[in-house]
């Protein structure tokens, strides 16, 4: 049976407004990064629901790219978070407060 | 063959070119300055006494010229402003009373300044050359504009004498006082001009030829033109449009502008103040001023465009009410004076309001003939107040001398000569005009217009102060007994002090019988030699400037109307016993061995007159009462309110920069939050303007 | 070319100057300095225009044209040329920086290079401001100047200079801001594809407008008309706008002063009279009460401040206010002697502030004050400025046959003649200013220059550096050749003044025609 | 003759990364700094003159479509590859002396050239997939350069910050394209065009708009999405904050540019889904004043200029904002402004974040107060600076002065004089920050022990040919214009 893709709209908005409501509140700079991991797939849950409804293969496609992409901001994320708790011997993002105003 | 004409520019610029002389060798090479540049001073006033006497000679002989000398302005599609001479009557006779005193102060400076030593001679004679010439270059102009300009320069020359003494603190502020009322005076002055120009196109005084026309004759023809007879002058009619005035209210008002710098500059009410002040100039300079320049000016002025004054009968009579008034107000001045310079300051006041009340009742005549008579007796009177303090080492208290007439017999009879024309005795110079003045004002007062008679009871009334104070005077300085050692062996004083005396006492004592009126109506005899000079030929361009034109403009416009009722003798018998009684008052006062001050019987009424009845104090109010502190408000609010804001501007700015940044306040969850607050607001935002729910 | 070699000679002379060393910068800076005054001086003699600039049935002299950038549609030209209203303004820049420069000799002991390179750089632009015809070649002179101007207050200025400089910059470049866009949205509005003040002027006067932004052409008009008034009235500077200016002037070193209220002020009135006066002459004729109202409050409020001060300088500063007031008086007139007179003024002014601030820099120079109650009596000490100083104080007051009054004189005929509503009564109370001018020139220099001699300085009060006296002399004896001569510049500024008269009837007043 | 591909520039740049990887593979251990920024160097050099050869050649007059659409080669994405080549030279020229004391020089270098090759593609790309790809190789290695003192706490917050800031805004842009996904049923920006008309779901494409252009506005450091570029900025490598206020600034203007113009043609979307030109009109106006105004009360040169940075993207995006349907001539006048404005912003800020860099070598410290009296120390490289504030400021020392009027008489002839008027009193206010620089080093006494070690030949190689170059294009800015304009219409006679 085939659900109405507007539902698909509800869910990638729930699922997105999840990873919304984790960056809002997650100190921590690994739950930041999974909550953005949500975010960018709630974007594919359009675009392969999409893609299906209009029958071609482009948002698969670029789903795929975002995967990967994905994935690339992972590493260098995590990079990144690694100097951070070298530096700031912590992973919580809130620390790193030397530069402001 | 050059005729005098030619030359006629040339009377200005000789004492120009002794200015010159004086001012740049004076600064380059002093040591090849003769006298400090005295004889260049006194070589060009020769040269222009000569001119002057030559043009004087020529326009007896009815020729008169006029000549744009130099164009200032070309106007393109608009009018021209030039300089330009005009040699008639009028300005012949001021050019030679003019460059006579220049020439005799000149002289009287060398013993004056010379011998007595004075520093910065240079400088001074630059100062009384540069004076002659803006005189003199006044005198022949042809246009109210140029007589502005060398108006407001016999200002600035006034300022630079009065304030020779700099290192002294009296001087330079009398300068300043002198310089700032009379500018006051010029300031409706220059809108008069200004307003003259703009009204007719043109300043000149004379129109000469076709097309060339001078703006008392467009404002007769204005005139006439709203009586209905002809048509107003095109540009005139236009001009009225824009500023909707009747064309005799509108004339009246540039009347009064111009009359603004008159009063200014010859010390009337109430602009008068200055004068007194300036005699803390050298004497000469006093003489030159008082006699023959600056305060001469404005009433000359008046003398010059009577053809535009004689149109407006308003105005005629607030010159002789003004006149009036300033006769008798500064007479009663005079009167308490302890200082030589300072009773005969007042008396210049007093003399100048004569004039006025001459002109302004319709004695063109007279008040012109007053001005000559005074030109010399003042002259006279101060060049021998010179010689007294040259006497009296710089001493100018009356009180300090007595006894003088024998130790300086050539002094005190010129002087007499002097006191005795500002008196008003027969036959002195002063008689007579001063006589022909009340004459003038009492008939057409007594005619059609009677708010004249004001001004001559208050002119008549003048002449028994004047009297008074004038042998007051005398008696103190010259009779008596000497009251200090400087009086008992007074300084002598070279021919250089008394050859000048001599030739102002004769005059004195003699130029009154150039125009004896009551003599000439009594006996028919035809002897108004001035009258007859000033009268203007007939049937030429010239008649426009003439006594008769003005008669006739007198007549038709302001109504002026005389009753010939009245004879002569009454009224001049009135006038001679109110001096010679003011004359003996003082006499019975003051011609005593020991004189003392009878001041205290005038009870308040001493105060009031000591302090000049307060005009200098409410003057200085004004400038340091009000408008000093009007302007230290003005500062106030313009460094508080204006640049307060501009301040406040920039301070909110940067206070609200301070707090936007605050925004970043370096924890990037609150970042985030607060972008995905706004990436809300914004989609809210634009969702409810673009209907997406 | 002319035009270009003088603005190149000049900017190169200032790259050169800033390269020399400290030690012969004053003096390779006014050697220099002499070329563009020899260039301006022969333009001067071979000047052969006749009419407005902006319209085209007059000629330039000097013009030249050349493509500089293309935007779209529109053309953004390199054009200059000079008629008889920038004719006298380029001769006046070149002489009084020449003599600027001069005066700069004994203030100025440190990094001298730099100071002389930036007044020239000044001047190249300064001439560009007074020689382009196309807005945006204006533009970019005009704000130039700024540059050079914030460096000489800031660097070389009195205590308070830092806040004064970007008090100034800041100021005059809102200014700039605000009638660029007013000014560009006219040009837009209007059927024209450059910014070529000719091809605008003409535009305008044809009301060939392509689009009004709905807001209807007179609305843009007038909208544009008030916010290119503004920005110039900041310049210029008229009260309220003109706070920046005793700042400025106080702290500038004497130079800088020099410059600013002999030129740089013009650049204000110039502006106007190009811009709202040329452009837009029934705008300015529908608000002359308004504008005239500007002027007369310049001229009596300024004049009025100049009276509460202390200091000589800021004296002469407020006094600059009150005579640029008049300028606009005789703008706001609107025919041939108010036009003409302001441009005269112009120039008349520029001579005159300039030489002002001289004497009063020639005097700090060796008080090290300039207060009016530190001083008094230095006439004994130092005849030659003093004189000097009288001579200049009469020509700030207008006494005749000083430049002064000429230009005075010009612009009272010219308001008394002006037809708007009240003129006569606005030029007489204006004219109120040669009264309050008298009061505080003679107050100061009785206290200054005269009476008994006392200096509260630490300094001998010794007679000015020949090279200073030399720079004073010659401005009083320009002063007084202009006051004498007006027709030296005034013949060929009525030429060009007189098409925008023809071109606006409804302003000029009743009186035309020659010799009457 | 060889007939070159349209993407040569782009392709140009992606060789230089891998011959840079290549290099420190044959040598790994070697110091070779020399080679590595000559490499670089001459890679985005020659990127930045073949875009000009292009353009010269009339290459850009014409759309060249490369990979089924996916991206296209016109002299909108010649004019910008300019841009970011040319900055990017003035980068690597600069950071040859300012990273020679670190290790990971290769990878440094290729990351630059990378991100460089990112921001080119940027440009060109003309499907939203494209768009997001070269989005993310732009971003990505950018954040690794922020990063890239592994030891100052500065550059790793502000890489952090950075980071953390762009996986959000990545994240939000991506479903921002799914959402127009979902409306259009496709991600190449001509059909997006066809599809956009008269379509059913306004609401959910209009939420795709905004999102997309969260994107973008991060790209370009626009208000609300601008929050980590002053740490960025403040806390990078010097040559990285000029590489990112200047390039990748330029870079997300273009790709905005293009998808709007190309994507959503006003008259069709501003009905249905969303007036995106009033929603540039709010982010112009909000990014411009925050921008500046927290840019005036800053202690330090760095972050002031990172400050300021927000505010010139808050004045180019009014190029966007002033865009009006139907107004061609207009359009292109209010576009090709901001894109000039981004030509010779590219130059005047590279080289003022530059001239900071040349500070933080000499170590003189980063406050204004530090900077006190430089121009008595090192006159050239402040006489530069001087024309660097001044041409920021809007004053005729430079290009920016032209750039900057430009812009706001585009936005004028648009009819948002209004918007030109906000433009006009920050920049008003900029003139009051720009001028504290100049006021530090010109007109305040340094201090006594202020010595500075050495003229380092990269960095001032680099400030003084970007002083230069802001100072020609005050005088030749005619080909920077034509090209602008006619870049954008170009781009809209679609």
């Amino acid at each position: 049976m085939a659900v109405a893709v507007e539902y698909y709209l509800l869910l990638s908005a729930a699922v997105f407004c999840t990873g919304v409501f984790g960056i809002l509140t997650r100190e921590n700079a690994l739950m930041f990064l999974i909550s953005v991991e949500l975010m960018l797939n709630s974007a594919n849950i359009n675009l392969v629901a999409f893609s299906h409804f209009y029958g071609n293969a482009t948002g698969q496609v670029f789903s795929l790219f975002v995967i990967a992409l994905a994935a690339a901001e992972v590493a260098v994320g995590l990079g990144i978070i690694l100097v951070l708790y070298r530096n700031f011997d912590d992973v919580d993002v809130t620390n790193a407060t030397t530069m402001r105003w | 063959m050059a005729g005098a004409f030619d030359f006629t520019a040339a009377v200005p610029l000789l004492p120009f070119a002794a200015f010159l002389i004086a001012l740049l060798v004076g600064h380059f090479a002093p040591r090849l300055l003769p006298k400090g540049g005295a004889i260049p001073g006194i070589l060009a006033t020769a040269g222009s006494l000569l001119l002057s006497a030559w043009l004087a000679l020529t326009v007896s002989q009815g020729t008169y010229h006029t000549e744009t000398i130099y164009t200032w302005v070309v106007g393109q599609n608009t009018f021209d402003l030039h300089f330009g001479v005009l040699v008639d009557p009028l300005s012949a006779m001021m050019l030679v009373i003019v460059s006579l005193v220049a020439f005799l102060v000149h002289v009287f400076s060398l013993g004056y300044m010379n011998d007595e030593g004075e520093t910065g001679l240079p400088r001074y004679y630059a100062g009384l050359g540069l004076f002659t010439f803006s005189m003199l270059a006044f005198v022949v102009a042809d246009n109210l504009l140029m007589a502005f300009m060398f108006f407001e320069l016999v200002g600035l020359c006034s300022y630079l004498l009065i304030g020779f003494h700099f290192r002294e603190a009296g001087p330079p502020s009398a300068a300043k006082k002198a310089f700032l009322v009379t500018r006051f005076g010029d300031y409706f002055f220059l809108i008069g001009v200004v307003g003259v120009l703009a009204t007719f196109g043109t300043s000149r005084f004379l129109a000469v030829s076709e097309g060339v026309e001078s703006f008392p004759h467009l404002a007769e023809q204005a005139l006439l033109a709203a009586q209905g007879e002809g048509a107003t002058p095109e540009h005139v009619a236009g001009f009225l449009d824009v500023v909707g005035f009747e064309p005799q209210t509108w004339f009246a008002i540039l009347g009064l502008l111009i009359l603004g710098g008159v009063i200014g500059k010859s010390a009337q009410f109430p602009l008068h103040t200055w004068l007194p002040d300036a005699m803390e100039g050298p004497t000469p300079v006093s003489a030159l001023i008082h006699a023959a320049t600056m305060v001469a000016a404005g009433v000359y002025l008046v003398a010059r465009m009577y053809g535009f004054y004689a149109l407006l009968p308003t105005v005629l009579a607030i010159i002789a009410l003004v006149g009036g008034f300033t006769a008798l107000f500064a007479a009663t001045m005079g009167v308490v004076k302890d200082e030589l310079k300072q009773v005969l300051a007042y008396s210049t006041i007093s003399q100048y309001g004569y004039m006025m009340l001459g002109l302004g009742a319709g004695g063109y005549i007279a008040a012109t003939f007053h001005l000559m008579t005074h030109a010399f007796f003042k002259a006279l009177l101060f060049l021998g107040a010179g010689s007294v303090i040259i006497a009296m080492h710089h001493n100018e208290d009356m009180w300090d001398m007595g006894g003088l007439k024998e130790k300086m017999p050539v002094t005190y009879y010129t002087f007499l000569s002097g006191s005795l024309a500002l008196a008003g005795i027969v036959p002195f110079a002063g008689f007579w005009s001063k006589d022909e003045v009340l004459y003038e004002a009492l008939i057409y007062g007594s005619g059609e217009s009677p708010i004249l008679l004001a001004g001559y009871a208050m002119g008549l009334l003048a002449v028994f102060f004047t009297g008074f104070y004038t042998f007051r005077m005398v008696f103190l300085t010259f009779h008596g007994d000497a009251r200090t050692d400087t009086a008992e062996s007074p300084h002598g004083v070279g021919w250089n002090v008394k050859f000048p005396l001599v030739v102002l006492g004769v005059l004195a004592a003699t130029v009154g019988l150039i125009n004896m009126t009551p003599v000439a109506k009594l006996t028919g005899e035809h002897i108004e030699f001035l009258k007859d000079w000033l009268a203007g030929p007939q049937g030429s361009a010239y008649a426009n400037i003439g006594y008769e034109h003005y008669h006739h403009l007198l007549v038709d416009f302001a109504g002026y109307g005389a009753n010939e009722s009245l004879g002569v003798l009454v009224p001049a018998a009135v006038s001679l016993g109110l001096a010679l009684a003011g004359a003996g008052l003082a006499w019975r006062l003051y011609s005593v061995p020991e004189p003392v001050e009878h001041t205290e019987k005038l009870g308040g009424i001493k105060t009031v007159l000591y302090n000049n009845y307060y005009q200098d104090e409410y003057q200085v109010w004004l400038a340091e009462g009000v408008t000093l502190p009007l302007a230290r408000a003005a500062d106030t609010f313009d460094q508080g309110i204006i640049d307060g804001v501009v301040n406040g501007v920039s301070s909110v700015s940067l206070f609200a920069g301070g707090r936007i940044k605050r925004i970043q306040d370096g924890i990037v969850t609150h970042y985030a939050a607060l972008l995905t607050l706004s990436l809300v607001a914004l989609l809210v935002a634009f969702g409810l303007l673009g209907g997406w729910f | 070319m002319l035009i270009e070699a003088l603005i190149a000679v000049t900017f190169v002379s200032a790259v050169a100057v800033m390269l020399a060393p400290d030690k012969i910068a004053g003096k390779l800076a006014f050697a220099l300095s002499l070329l563009p005054v020899a260039g301006s001086l022969w333009m001067f003699g071979q000047y052969d225009a006749s009419g407005n600039a902006l319209f085209e049935a007059g000629t330039l002299a000097f013009e030249t044209t050349a493509k500089w950038i293309t935007v779209g549609p529109y053309a953004l030209n390199w054009h200059v040329g000079v008629d008889g209203i920038s004719m006298p303004l380029v001769v006046l820049s070149t002489v009084l920086t020449s003599l600027a420069i001069l005066s700069a000799w004994t203030p100025i002991q440190e990094r001298q290079s730099q100071f002389y390179s930036l007044m020239l750089f000044m001047l190249a632009s300064l001439l560009g401001v007074f020689t382009a015809l196309d807005f945006f070649v204006w533009f970019v002179f005009w704000e130039f100047v700024l540059v050079p101007m914030y460096f000489l207050i800031g660097i070389w200025g009195g205590p308070r200079r830092k806040y004064a400089a970007i008090k100034f910059f800041v100021y005059t470049n809102v200014a700039s801001l605000v009638m660029f866009i007013g000014f560009v949205a006219l040009v837009f509005a209007l059927d024209v594809n450059s910014f070529d003040m000719i091809a605008v002027t003409s535009a305008l006067a044809n009301d060939s407008f392509a689009t009004t932004y709905g807001l209807g052409a007179e609305t843009l008009k007038v909208v544009a008309f008030f916010a290119m008034f503004f920005g110039f009235a900041v310049k210029v500077p008229t009260v309220p706008l003109h706070t920046w200016l005793p700042d400025a002037h106080v702290q500038a070193p004497t130079p800088a002063s020099v410059m600013l209220a002999g030129v740089l002020l013009k650049m204000g009135t110039y502006a106007m009279l190009r811009f709202n006066f040329t452009m837009l002459p029934g705008v300015a004729r529908d608000y002359a009460v308004l504008i005239a109202i500007f002027a007369v409050v310049s001229v009596i409020y300024g004049a009025m401040l100049a009276l509460a001060q202390q200091d000589l300088k800021r004296i002469v500063a407020y006094s600059s206010v009150s005579s640029m007031g008049y300028v606009i008086l005789g703008l706001v007139a609107y025919n041939v002697y108010g036009l003409g007179g302001a441009t005269f003024q112009m120039v008349a002014h520029g001579l005159i502030s300039g030489l002002m601030f001289m004497c009063v820099g020639v005097i700090y120079n060796v008080a090290h004050t300039r207060m009016v109650g530190d001083l008094s009596g230095i006439a004994d000490k130092m005849p030659v400025t003093a004189a000097v100083f009288v001579a200049a104080a009469f020509g700030y007051m207008g006494l005749p046959l000083m430049a002064g009054f000429a230009g005075e004189v010009f612009i009272f005929i010219g308001g008394f003649q002006a037809t708007f509503p009240y003129a006569q009564l606005f030029t007489a109370v204006a004219m109120f200013g040669i009264v309050v001018v008298a009061g505080y020139l003679l107050f100061a220099m009785q206290r200054v220059l005269f009476g008994p001699f006392s200096a509260d300085t630490d300094y001998d009060i010794v007679p000015a550096a020949s090279h200073d006296t030399f720079a004073i002399v010659v401005l009083v004896l320009l002063v007084i050749v202009l006051g004498t001569a007006p027709e030296v510049f005034y013949g060929m500024i009525q030429d060009a003044v007189n098409p925008m008269v023809d071109s606006f009837p409804e302003a000029t007043a009743v009186l035309t025609g020659g010799e009457l | 003759m060889v007939e070159l591909p349209p993407l040569t520039p782009q392709i140009v740049l992606g060789v230089t990364a891998i011959v840079l990887f290549g290099v420190d593979i044959v040598a790994p251990n070697t110091r070779k700094n020399g080679l590595l920024a000559g490499i670089s160097a001459a890679g985005t050099s020659l990127a930045a003159a073949t875009a000009v050869w292009f353009l010269a050649a009339g290459t850009g007059d014409f759309r060249f479509v490369q990979f089924d659409g996916a991206l296209v080669v016109d002299a909108l994405s010649l004019f910008f590859a300019f841009i970011v080549g040319s900055v990017a030279t003035l980068v690597v020229v600069a950071s040859y002396d300012y990273v020679r004391e670190e290790d990971h020089l290769a990878e440094f270098y290729s990351l630059v050239i990378l991100a460089a090759t990112g921001m080119t593609l940027m440009a060109s790309a003309n499907s939203l997939v494209t768009v997001f790809v070269a989005l993310e190789l732009a971003s990505l290695p950018s954040y690794a350069l922020v990063a890239f003192l592994k030891t100052n706490r500065g550059s790793v917050e502000a890489g952090l910050k950075y980071f953390l800031i762009g996986a959000l805004s990545s994240a939000v842009m991506a479903y921002g394209i799914s959402l127009i996904y979902a409306t259009t049923g496709t991600l190449l920006l001509d059909d997006i065009a066809a599809a956009v008309t008269g379509t059913e779901l306004g609401g959910v494409l209009g939420l795709g708009i905004v999102m997309l252009a969260g994107g973008f506005a991060f790209k370009t450091a626009s208000v609300p999405f601008h929050f980590w570029a002053p740490e960025a900025y403040e806390g990078a490598p010097a040559p990285i904050s000029a590489f990112l206020s200047s390039a990748s600034k330029a870079a997300g203007f273009a790709v905005a540019f293009r998808v709007f113009t190309t994507a959503f043609p006003l008259d069709a979307v501003a009905a249905t889904a969303v007036d995106w030109s009033l929603l540039f009109v709010v982010l112009a106006v909000v990014t411009m004043t925050l921008g500046n105004f927290a840019a005036a009360t800053q202690d330090t040169v760095k972050r002031m200029l990172a400050y300021s940075s927000i505010g010139h993207a808050g004045y180019v995006l009014m190029g966007l904002a002033a865009l009006q349907s139907g107004a061609t001539d207009a359009n292109s006048f209010v576009l090709g402004a901001s894109m000039t404005h981004l030509l010779v912003y590219g130059f005047m800020n590279t080289g003022a974040f530059l001239f900071v860099a040349l500070a933080e070598y000499w170590d003189v410290g980063r406050t204004f107060e530090d900077y006190n009296g430089l121009a008595t120390r090192a006159p050239v490289a402040c006489v530069a600076m001087t024309v660097f504030m001044f041409s920021l400021a809007g004053l005729p020392v430079g290009g920016g002065f032209l750039s900057k009027y430009l812009l706001f008489a585009g936005t004028v002839q648009a009819g948002f004089a209004w918007l030109a008027a906000v433009a006009a009193i920050n920049s008003a206010l900029s003139l009051y920050y720009y001028s504290r620089v100049v006021k530090a080093i010109w007109i305040e006494d340094p201090s006594d022990d202020l010595t500075l070690r050495g003229t380092p030949t990269g960095l001032y190689t680099a400030v003084i040919a970007a002083g230069v170059a802001t100072v020609v294009l005050l005088v030749a800015f005619d080909p920077v214009a034509q090209t602008a304009i006619h870049a954008a219409e170009v781009l809209f006679a679609l």
